[in-house]
Parts: structure tokens; C-alpha cells; sequence
């Protein structure tokens, strides 16, 4: 695609500003990433730094309003922008960085108050004001509006209680965009308020969570009694399933092209470490051995075909969209897991057992460990499921044991199911 | 059915339909194999018309394809007739058309080839011996003789030789794999109709008892038809895989349906989740084997490197799944799958026969491992 | 066990009756068995006559009540007989013999009224009558209760009309005990009533079914208002449910040992057909193959400690006795089909087609093609799987949309679960 | 658990119960993997004097069982250990016993297995090359020398060897396999724990550089040693089950009361039928489980001429299953799985791992087919 000249010139101008004010980045070295959670307290702060830079040279939040400190520019220019700074080393804020230009900045902009925008966004913009979501909970997974956390009136003010998880980062943000409860005796879906919780309040505790391979990616966060405003509303009391609903599109990668990154693997090219495995366990001349090999490098070809074919299926337009897209996640849940363990069968010992330190040995392992993510994360295989056999199948919907009732009789008939 | 076909394709996809359900629908299968009879040549010959066996010859020798890729063309067809369990050496006839074009002799090329593409004739390809080894190296063994070949052995899963004018027979001489076109007729050349699982086809043996041939019948250089069998297992692979994709489509469809309309403990028995995620399952299957179906298609259009591994893994992925599916269906109409009159043991006897046809998923797979060099 | 006096005393009177009486049977020579259905009708007379022959002399009904045509003996006494008559050649009644004298006929003597009894019972030991269930119904398979068949009063008759299926030797029977929806404004359970229905009578027309393999061992039966009387009720109006229960016991096999002939087979000794095959199909060899003659040999030795273990619990008793006994179903259910499709696949071309008339050569075939019996009739494997996770593992019932409520609604509303 | 187990064998299961939680409880547990310790010797010795390495020896050298049925017995030990991911040379250590106790020399049957009963010492079998080859035919060879014998090589997969004071060696020497039994420090031995998906256990790779030792290590007749590697395998593989199974049992409860706790959408997730489904399926697969694992131990225990079938049959379908069921646990734990706080990932490491120690259900696969004469 070729620039308006409008787009020319701004983009010849950006290019000089990113030779004059930012580090040149080397080739193959990352710009973004998963760096920000890896660095210590100063890193962070010399990447807040360099973000503040950028919004004061008018080059942060290029495509957002300009009244809430954005530039109010076209997607185009804020592309041809992204275009000249991947050469460049940029901000690098991690998860936070993430959520707060992404699912969480996007969704303020479009359900906050003006009034909640002008205090909120230049700072975000700015990099003085990092926001991550404190959405998922303990006890609301699949079933994300069953939260149980809740915001209780007092006087002017609300208290927030109850306990928040799967947050990224959330120990190197300013504030956590929260979904509590404001009433009991609405529906399921009624009752919900999203509040700008600052994560520094009185009564808010950010702990890592310990994941299955011992690393620490997660937070999860207890909120006891954490006092917020009406001012830190954002949208509609009760209205927070609207917001929700913006919020997952968003993290669902609404008009991104591959929003699961399915592997796209071409048919003559067998992944180079399955082979390697199977060669290291003396197994390449082991007819059985071979079949497992075949299995997986027929389903990991597989998987990308069937990535074109929803994809032509979303451009027929035929059927529901949300529906069709859960083959793509369906097929990540079920192969992901699948995939890992024929790869430890392959390996018999090798994948079991390395030496310390050994990367590559413990490879088989570690994916083994992280298969079912895509199981469970993000609507589990059951939900897709449900989701395939309903809206693309025409299947009747599972009966509702919740909708409608107020969400306190909810809670307790839950508990009659086994004496009834 | 590949979402992204073109307008002609599409015309070809419903001129053929059409043409089916007029001169050989379900019903009149049915009444075939109640009689033990065999379709009217007539139906090859009309088939013909509409360029079922031209797709993959060129122009020159009167073939041609509907919207230029002439593989795409073929799986449009190869599918619908899978769909309606068509008799017939479709496939054989059509990838002994390819390889005849392409390296037969002049006499075949200019005398067979027509009569193939008009469906005058049909060619059945005895490739597998009896325990389904594709290859073409076990069964059959030739030796030079003075005036030419004699061919000794066996072959088996031979598809519907019987009503074939024609064999191309792939066989083991001492300097490597050699192909033949012979007539059905010729003398020690036996071929019995064995009773099958599968009721929509004739599947064959054919025995070969001291035939002698002259060098006329060869196809292509004697020892080296090594590449030709490959691009006819290829071409078999793609076909047969869009086929049964077509099958599973079909029975797919009518399970879906069955769990709307069925109502058991006051509810339609697709309203049981248990059902609902089964049949989830089995559409995730359905749309992975629509997608290596075309995937597999075409990279066998543009010949890409990986053309002969995709029909592989195809023809593989669709096996299993076809089975799996047949399965997953049976135990979803519970005891009507065990009438005679329903449709669902035509099909299920189909898939599981389309399987083991050209290349079980077994043999596939490890075809699969020696094309990628392991 | 050694026979107390009395039985030791009838069982010489017994053999010296039958010495007299009946030709001996060959070694090997089947005394019962399907043989029944294949008989014409001339054969079938025959073997009528025969059990004239049994209950003139007072050898029917041995342990069936004296006033109803039976000895009124002891079930040792009927066992003394039985072993006897083991050398001879006795009645082969086939399918209908097999329902008068089990499911049928015990559940009549169980329910019947003294007027029933006194006139069905002992024309049923002379063989006169024999009776077949008419129970299932096209549109009732796993919901049993589910039946639509009819009786509706026309004064003092009832008029039935509706069909049935999967009725063994029906062509062959004088009887069908039917079950019939008598209330319609009732509960589905507690509007049922069984009748005695001629099958010669009116309006009733007996088709045989053609079955999966071309052969036809079950009826299909249409009943087009067939008259009966109040004299024809077995039970009580509206109660049948009660009557029903018993009928499935007994056909369930209470009391029998092993109610699945699950194979009891023993860890050294593979099934000799699959290493035939194997050999045959040039496979012996092939590693792939092996493993799939291993878990078929592993998943047979499996069943039958199953078997064992089953045994083991019901004794324990700890757990409910209908969800242990389910494990036995289920595994038949799931493993009858897998077995089927594995050993197609060790076949290849063996077992998808055979010569004309080589009964070894189709075996797999057949075998395939039978191998879904278990996981479909007598309960789903889907039943099944309700059974252990609601009865043993201690989960919630289905949600319920049919108890309680008239039929009549229930038949109604199952067509609205697509328009709400 | 066998539901057919004698009052004796009831008592016995109890008594160790009691002190695996007073002791081992995996709580404790957790803490020894964070800190990266090991138990402490005197652990293994309070088990010995509940008779845990006592059950395969003869009384004249101060073993004895509990029911007379030595081998069961070990296996309701095994079920225990396997239910709480108990640590330690249990398995390795009986075999010895076993095999010591039959074919040891003199100084190895009284001054060897009493150390061994008594739980002072505690052995590894280092059997296994690194590929998963448990047949001991490969990995480690051995030369006669002019005093005894050169061993070379190395072995894997070699379970809680750092731990063990004696080494029992399965090499291959010219004239056959061969066994030694050789204290763990004995020169150019080297034993490395290394990392493992598994956290309960340490899992050992052992080279040997030229390692010299005289013939009092021999175990039986050198080059004869075959009948006693089937035998061992034969024990590993029953008491390899049980554990397994055992860890199985505990998963599939905590997770069948998690199914009932945990609320969605209004509802215990166990109410939804799509889940329900999966929890029969899953017990079906349990208890088969637990089947299998009996019947091979009776085998074991009559040896019946099905032993060694039923316990490769044994290791192979409950190593499938432990991997399914572990699975069929994590999906319906769903998010909390992903918590290292929570036990189900101990029990994904252990089962997963269980499968291919002591032969993967491939490896044993192959093994009841040589058996079956196949």
C-alpha cells in the first residue's frame, strides 16, 4: 500500500525523531516482548521514562482522542509510525504495557466518563498510570460473570472485597480495572460495576502465583475494604457486563488476522526438534516411533489448514463468527495436550530426565507442562464445544439454572443440587 | 465442501449433483445391490459428458478442466460422488488418464486416452496385493520374455476391475517397479468380484497366470515407473481422501438432523450436552478433513515440494477421522443404525472400506516418515 | 452337591421318563439355541408337540405354581430335570420358547390376576400359547418409559394401536405382552398397563426388520386399533410401570452370574483368530501390527478382571449395585466397538473382503458390523455413564424435564427446545 | 484398592497409612522438594520394621509376609506409597531381595538381604539404557578380566540410585546378560541425579569407566542371568502398577470432590453432563486399572504360566490410563491445575513419569507379543 502524501510526511517525520531521540535497535533483537516482567524496579522505570518521552513528542496514543492527551490521527499514521519504529528500541512496559495500551485502555476510551478519561488517559498515555485487569477470580473461570467480589456503598464512598487472579504484572502497574458486584438481587449479569481500584490503596495485596512449572507469571490480588470514589466508576453502576463484553473482544483479538497463532507448518517440513528427539532416543528406524512422528506432523499441518479454512468460512460469512472461531481454539485444546504427550512417547526417557541447566533437554517437559493452556485459558474446550455444537450445529442451548434469578438465590440453590 | 471455489466449480459442483440424484440416487443404489446388479455403462458415459475423466489430460488429447486447475476440478467431483457412495473406476480411470497422457505410447496416448475421457472404456489400477500394500512392489513379478513380458501373481482391493475395460498394472520386474495397460480380456488375466463390507463397490482380485504381453502394453521406461506410481498414488491419495470427506459430510448432515428431531426424556436428544460436545468433536474432525482435503488438493495442483506429503497425511487424517465419524454417528442413532433400510450402514461401510483403500493411515504415515527423510 | 433323597428319587423317575420318551442327542449337537427361529413351520409344530409331551407327563413348569398347570416343585427339583434332559433332545421353542418361559412368563406369574393366570399359564407350559414382549417402540429406546403406543376405552373394550420393534420370533408367537399408555394426563411412568394382545388378532401386522448384516432376527409390529378386553389387563391399569421393572430385572439377568458374557480370558492366551489374522495378513512382523495385537489382547485379559473386580464390589456392597454393574455394561459398550475397528485395521484388506461363502474370511466383517449391540441396546453406553456418575461417584440426576408432569405436555413441550 | 483383601492385609494397609501420614505426609513432602533435600535414612528404616522390604525374602533370612501372599502384600504397600508419592528404592530394593534371596551368593544372601530387610541399606537396579530399553541389553557391557570383570557404559532412568548403598547391575557380557551387585561408591562408578519432570523422586543416570570388580559381585551364573531379569521385570512391572494406581485413586478423588464443590453458571460443574461423562469414563478406566493391577499380582503370586503377560499387560494399560486420567483431572481442574500450591501437578509428574519407568506401554507391548510367541 502505497502513503497519501499526508502519511509520507508524517512518517518522514517520525523517522527523524526516532534517529535523533531513540537507540537504534539491533537486527533479530527483540523490541517487545516479555521483557518487562523479567526487569528489576529501575529498568522499569527507565521504560516508563522513554514512554513519557514519546508522549511528549506527541507520538504516544497517535490514533486516540486528542482531548484526552492522544494526537487524534488516522490508524494510518499510527501505523506508518509502528512501521518506522521497529527499528528503534521502544517502550518496553511488559504486561502491563500491554493491557494499558490494549483490552484496558481501549475499553476505558469507549465506556469511561469524560471526566474519567481527562484525569486517566494522558497519564496512561504518559506511562505515569499503568492499568491491568483484575477480572478473572478464584471462583469465576469458565463462568467469568459469576464474580463474587463486591462493592459495598459506605456513605459516598464504595469498599471494594474479595479476591482477583491471572493478572499479569500486576505488581508493576498503578491500577487494577476491576469487576465487583454492586447488587445482589439482579440477575447474574445486572448487578456488575467495573472501578479503577489504584493497586497502591489500603487493603489491596498483590501475590505472585507459583504456576505448575515453578516460574511466577501470575498475580493474584486480595481486596479487603479497598476504598474507591464514584469518580472511579467506569461506566454505568450495574452496567459492567456491557463493558465486559468491549473489554473481551478486544482481548480476543478483534480484527487481529491469527488471534490463537496457530502454527501455520508447511506440508515437507517436519518440526526439526521432533526429529532430533526421535533420532537422539534411537528410535528413527522404529516403525512405531515413525507413526507417532507422522501423527503429529500430520495434525500440526492439519491445524493450519483448518486456520485457512475458518478463515474462508469467516469471509463466506454463513455462519456465526464466534462459533466458527472456536474450531480454531478447539483444535488448540485438544491437539496442544495431545501433541505433548506423544512427544514425551517419542522420547521415552529423553523428556523425562535432563541435566541441570540443560534447555533443550527439558524442552519435551516444560511444553508438557504448559499444553493445556489452551484448554482451559480463554473459554475452556467445554465452552468451545458448547459453543460449536449451539451456534453452528443449531443444537438447543444448555438449560439455564441462573438467568434471570437474582444473583444471592444463585449462589445458594448452587448448594441444593445434592440434596434435592 | 472447500469455501473458496470458484463460480465454475460451483456450476460443475450442481450440474453433477443434479445429475446424480436423477440416474443414481440412494434409492436406486439401494435396488442395485438388493438385485446384486451393476450400474448401466450408460452412467459412465453420461458422466463423462459433463468431463468427469478429462480433467487431467490435456487439451490436445481432447481433455480439459473447468476452471484450469484440473485437480481442484476433480476433487469438486471426487467429493459429491463420495457424498452419494458412487460407483465406479472414477479415480483409477482418471489418474491412468494423467500418467497415459503424460508418458504413454503414442497408441495410448492417441487411441486409449480418448475412449477413457469419453468413458467409452474405464481403467481399474491393480497396484495393491492382498494385505494392502500400496507400493505396487509385492503381488505381481514380470520377466522379460522374447516377444515381450509375462506377468505372474496377484493383486488385490483392485476397485471395480470388473467393469473396467482395462488394467494398468504396476508390477515388480528384476530392474525395478514397470507398468502395464492391458485388457481386462486378456488371456490368464482372472478377475473375481469378492464379496465386501462394502456394498457400493465392487472391490477385486485379479490373478495373473503366466500372461504374456508384448511390449505395446508397456507404459512409460520398463524399471523405472517408480515416479509414475508415486504421482498416481498422489493423485489416488487426494481423490480418495475428497471422496470420503464427501461421506462424511453426508452422514454428518443426517446425524445432525436426527439429534434435532429425536426426543427422548421430553427433550430432543441434541439437547444433552453429552451429545452436544460429542457432536462438536465430530464437526472439529469433519472440518479438519474438509481442510487437508483441500490443503492436500492443492498443493497437488501447483506440484509444491511437499505435494506428496500433503496427500499422504490427507489420506491419513481422513481415514481415521472417516471411521471415528462413522462411529461417533452409529452411537448417536442408537437402533435404527441396525436397520437395513436406514442409510447409515451404506456409509459406514463406505468409510471404513475408504480407509484401507489406496494407502491404509498406517501406510500412509510411514510413507509420510520416508518422504521427509527420517 | 450331592441331591437330598427326594431329588434323588425324582431324578431316576425323571431319567427313566425320558429314556422312554425322547430321542437322545448327539454329542456337540445343540439341545437349544437359535435354532428356533430358522425352523419352518411344519419344524416348529414339531417341536410344540414336544412340550406337549413335557407337560403331559408333569416335566413343564417344574417350579412353576400348581395351580396354574405347573408341578409346584422346588428350583432343585427343576435343576435335577434339567440335567437329565442334557442328553436329549428337548423343545426348541427358540426366541418365543425363551420369552415365555423367562422374561414373559415369570413376570405373568408375578402380576397376573388368579383369572389370568388360571387361563394363559398352563396353555403357556403346554406350549399352546406362547408370548413375545412387545415393549420397545421405535420412538422409546433408552426412555423406556417414554412409549406412545395407545389403549383407549371403546366401552368395555380397549383399542391399541401404535408399533413395536425389536421383537424376536414374533411370526412364531400367539401372544405379545404389550405395554400401552392408558392416561395420558398422568406422569410418564404412571399411565402404562400391559395387555395380553393375540397376535393373530386384527389389526395387528408383524413385519421381520432387515438388520445392519442382511439377516432378520427381529420383528417390527404395527397395531391398528386391536381390540382387547379388560380380561386381557396383566396388572394393574396405569401401573404397569411396576410390572415393567420386573420384566427388566428378570431380562437383565438377576441372578444370573454373568449377566454380559463379558470373555473371561486368560493373560497367556491371545485370541487365536487375531493371531491368524495377523499371520495371514504377513503382519507377524510388522511392530505396528503388534502393538495393536497387544492392546487387544490387553483390553480382553482387562475385561475379565474387570469382570472380577466387579464381582468383588457387588459383594463388598458398599456402593449402589445397579451403578457397579455398569462398569461391565460400559466396558462392553466401548471396547466391543474399538476391539472391532482394531482388528479391521491389522487386516488391512483382510476382513473388508472376502470370497463368497468363506464364513472365516468375513468374521471381522461381521464382527465389525455386530460390535455396537452392547453399546446401544439394553441402555447406552451413554446410560451407563449416567449410572456411574450420578449412582457410584455420587454426582447430581440429569435435570429432569419430563418427571412429573402430564405426558401429553411432555410430548409437546420436547418440540419447543428450538423456538425458546 | 482389591476389594478382596484379608483382615491381615486390611491391618497392614492401616498401620502404614498411619505412619506414611505421620511421616511423608505430602506436605512434608513439598517441603523436601523446595528445599531440594532428601528424606532422611531413618525413614526407610522405620518403613522396614513395617516389614516393607521383607515380604519377598524367605524367613530363614528374616523375611516373611504378612499374608503368606508375599507379592500381594508388597502390592498393597505399593498402592500406599503410589497414593501418597512416597520416595525411596521400594520397588528396586524388593527385587533384589527376591533375587538375592534365590540365586545370591552366600555372602550377598546373609550379610546383604538382612541390611536390605532391615532397611540399613537400600538397593537401585540400574537396567535401563538411556532410550528406555528395559530388557538390559543395553547401556552397560562387561568384559571378564583376569580377577572378575570390566563394566563400561552407562544406564538410565535408574530410580532413587543416589540414595541406594548397592547398585544391582544388569550387563551384557559375551556369553549373555549378567548381573552384579556392587556398592554405589565403588570406584569409577558415578551416579548423577538428575532433573526430572517427576519432583517425588530422583531419577539417576550411572556411568561406569571401566569399573573393576571381582566375581564375589557376581549375582547367579555369569551369561545366565535372563531368567532373573524376567523375573525382576516380571515384580518391577506388578509393583510399578499398584504405585501408580495408587496415585491414580487419590487424584480421581480429589478431583471427583473438586467436581462437586466447584459452581458455575449456578451449578456444581459435576451436574453438567459433558463432565459427568468424562468423570464415568475416567472410572471406568480406574477401575480397570485396579483390576489389572490384581489380577497381575495374583498371577505373580500363583505363578501362573500368564505372570510375566499379565504384569507387562498390567504396566501398559495403567501407564495409558494413569496419563488419560491425569489429564481427563487437569482439564476438569481447569485454572487452579496451573497453581504449583496445588497437588495435582505433583500427581501429573508422577503418573506421567510412572508410565514409562520400568517399560513404556509400548516397550511392554512388544514384550507380551514375544511372549505370546507372536
Amino acid at each position: 500500500m502505497t502513503d497519501t502524501p499526508e502519511i509520507e510526511e508524517y512518517r518522514e517525520r517520525a523517522r527523524q525523531w526516532l534517529a535523533a531521540n531513540l537507540e537504534p535497535r539491533d537486527p533479530g533483537q527483540s523490541a517487545h516482548g516479555r521483557g518487562g516482567t523479567q526487569q528489576d524496579d529501575e529498568g522499569f522505570q527507565a521504560q516508563r521514562a522513554l514512554q513519557k518521552k514519546l508522549y511528549e513528542a506527541g507520538y504516544a496514543g497517535i490514533n486516540w482522542p486528542s482531548e484526552y492527551g492522544g494526537q487524534g490521527l488516522s490508524d494510518a499514521h499510527a501505523r506508518a509510525f509502528a512501521e518506522e519504529a521497529v527499528r528503534y528500541r521502544t517502550p518496553d512496559l511488559g504486561h502491563p504495557g500491554g493491557t494499558t495500551y490494549g483490552p484496558c485502555g481501549q475499553t476505558i476510551v469507549r465506556h469511561g466518563s469524560p471526566e474519567f478519561l481527562a484525569r486517566h488517559v494522558p497519564r496512561m498515555l504518559a506511562g505515569d498510570e499503568l492499568f491491568v485487569q483484575l477480572f478473572s477470580e478464584p471462583s469465576a473461570g469458565s463462568d467469568m460473570a459469576g464474580i463474587t467480589t463486591r462493592a459495598v456503598r459506605d456513605g459516598d464512598k464504595w469498599l471494594i472485597t474479595g479476591s482477583k487472579i491471572w493478572t499479569s504484572g500486576a505488581h508493576q502497574a498503578d491500577y487494577g480495572m476491576c469487576l465487583a458486584r454492586t447488587d445482589w438481587d439482579a440477575p447474574k449479569h445486572r448487578g456488575l460495576t467495573w472501578f479503577a481500584v489504584p493497586l497502591n490503596a489500603k487493603g489491596v495485596t498483590i501475590r505472585p502465583i507459583r504456576e505448575i512449572t515453578g516460574d511466577a507469571e501470575f498475580c493474584e490480588e486480595f481486596l479487603d475494604e479497598v476504598e474507591v470514589g464514584d469518580d472511579d466508576v467506569i461506566g454505568e453502576v450495574n452496567k459492567g457486563w456491557t463493558v465486559a463484553q468491549t473489554l473481551l473482544l478486544v482481548e480476543r483479538g478483534a480484527g487481529r488476522d491469527d488471534p490463537l497463532h496457530l502454527p501455520t507448518v508447511q506440508a515437507a517440513d517436519v518440526d526439526p526438534f521432533l526429529l532430533d528427539l526421535t533420532r537422539a532416543a534411537g528410535r528413527a528406524q522404529d516403525p512405531v516411533a515413525r507413526q507417532t512422528v507422522a501423527r503429529i506432523h500430520t495434525a500440526d499441518w492439519a491445524r493450519g489448514q483448518l486456520g485457512q479454512r475458518v478463515t474462508g468460512l469467516l469471509k463466506a460469512g454463513d455462519k456465526p463468527a464466534t462459533g466458527v472461531a472456536s474450531y480454531w481454539k478447539l483444535a488448540a485444546g485438544v491437539y496442544n495436550p495431545e501433541r505433548a504427550r506423544l512427544v514425551l512417547e517419542i522420547g521415552q526417557g529423553l523428556g523425562l530426565v535432563w541435566k541441570d541447566g540443560d534447555e533443550e533437554g527439558q524442552r519435551a517437559a516444560l511444553d508438557y507442562l504448559n499444553s493445556r493452556v489452551w484448554s482451559i485459558a480463554g473459554g475452556s474446550n467445554e465452552m468451545q464445544r458448547n459453543a460449536i455444537s449451539e451456534q453452528v450445529l443449531g443444537m438447543p442451548r444448555e438449560p439455564s439454572f441462573d438467568r434471570g434469578k437474582p444473583f444471592r438465590e444463585v449462589v445458594n440453590s448452587a448448594r441444593q443440587w445434592f440434596t434435592t | 465442501m472447500d469455501p473458496d471455489l470458484s463460480p465454475d466449480q460451483r456450476l460443475l459442483r450442481e450440474t453433477t449433483e443434479r445429475f446424480i440424484e436423477a440416474n443414481l440416487p440412494l434409492a436406486r443404489l439401494r435396488e442395485l445391490i438388493d438385485a446384486g446388479d451393476e450400474v448401466d455403462p450408460s452412467y459412465r458415459r453420461d458422466g463423462a459428458e459433463l468431463g468427469w475423466f478429462a480433467f487431467l489430460a490435456p487439451e490436445s488429447l481432447g481433455g480439459g478442466s473447468v476452471s484450469g486447475d484440473g485437480v481442484l476440478d476433480a476433487v469438486v467431483l471426487a467429493e459429491l460422488r463420495g457424498r452419494y457412495l458412487q460407483p465406479g473406476a472414477f479415480i483409477d480411470t482418471n489418474l491412468a488418464v494423467a500418467t497415459l497422457a503424460r508418458e504413454g505410447s503414442e497408441e495410448q496416448r492417441t487411441k486409449v486416452v480418448p475412449t477413457l475421457i469419453s468413458g467409452e472404456a474405464a481403467v481399474a489400477w491393480a497396484v495393491a496385493d492382498a494385505t494392502g500394500d500400496w507400493s505396487g512392489s509385492s503381488g505381481v513379478g514380470c520377466e522379460p520374455t522374447r516377444g515381450g513380458y509375462r506377468l505372474t501373481g496377484r493383486k488385490g482391493l483392485v476397485v471395480e476391475a470388473r467393469s473396467a475395460q482395462w488394467l494398468l498394472v504396476t508390477a515388480v520386474a528384476p530392474d525395478g517397479l514397470t507398468q502395464f495397460l492391458l485388457p481386462t480380456a486378456t488371456p490368464g488375466v482372472t478377475v473375481e468380484a469378492m464379496t465386501s463390507l462394502d456394498l457400493s463397490r465392487r472391490l477385486c482380485e485379479v490373478r495373473f497366470d503366466d500372461v504374456e504381453v508384448d511390449g505395446s502394453a508397456l507404459v512409460g521406461t520398463p524399471g523405472a515407473a517408480a515416479t509414475a506410481v508415486d504421482a498416481q498414488l498422489l493423485l489416488a491419495g487426494v481423490l480418495a481422501a475428497a471422496e470420503t470427506v464427501g461421506a462424511m459430510q453426508y452422514l454428518f448432515d443426517l446425524t445432525v438432523q436426527y439429534c434435532k428431531d429425536r426426543v427422548a426424556f421430553g427433550r430432543p436428544i441434541g439437547s444433552f450436552q453429552a451429545i452436544k460436545h460429542q457432536l462438536a468433536d465430530t464437526s472439529l474432525a469433519l472440518e479438519m478433513s474438509h481442510a487437508v482435503a483441500t490443503g492436500a488438493a492443492r498443493e497437488a495442483q501447483r506440484e509444491g515440494r511437499g505435494a506428496a506429503h500433503a496427500a499422504s497425511m490427507a489420506k491419513a487424517f481422513v481415514g481415521d477421522a472417516a471411521v471415528e465419524l462413522a462411529h461417533k454417528c452409529w452411537q448417536l442413532f442408537g437402533g435404527i443404525s441396525y436397520t437395513w433400510e436406514h442409510d447409515f450402514h451404506l456409509y459406514l461401510r463406505r468409510l471404513t472400506t475408504d480407509a484401507s483403500l489406496y494407502g491404509s493411515p498406517t501406510w500412509h504415515r510411514e510413507r509420510l516418515c520416508q518422504l521427509a527423510g527420517l
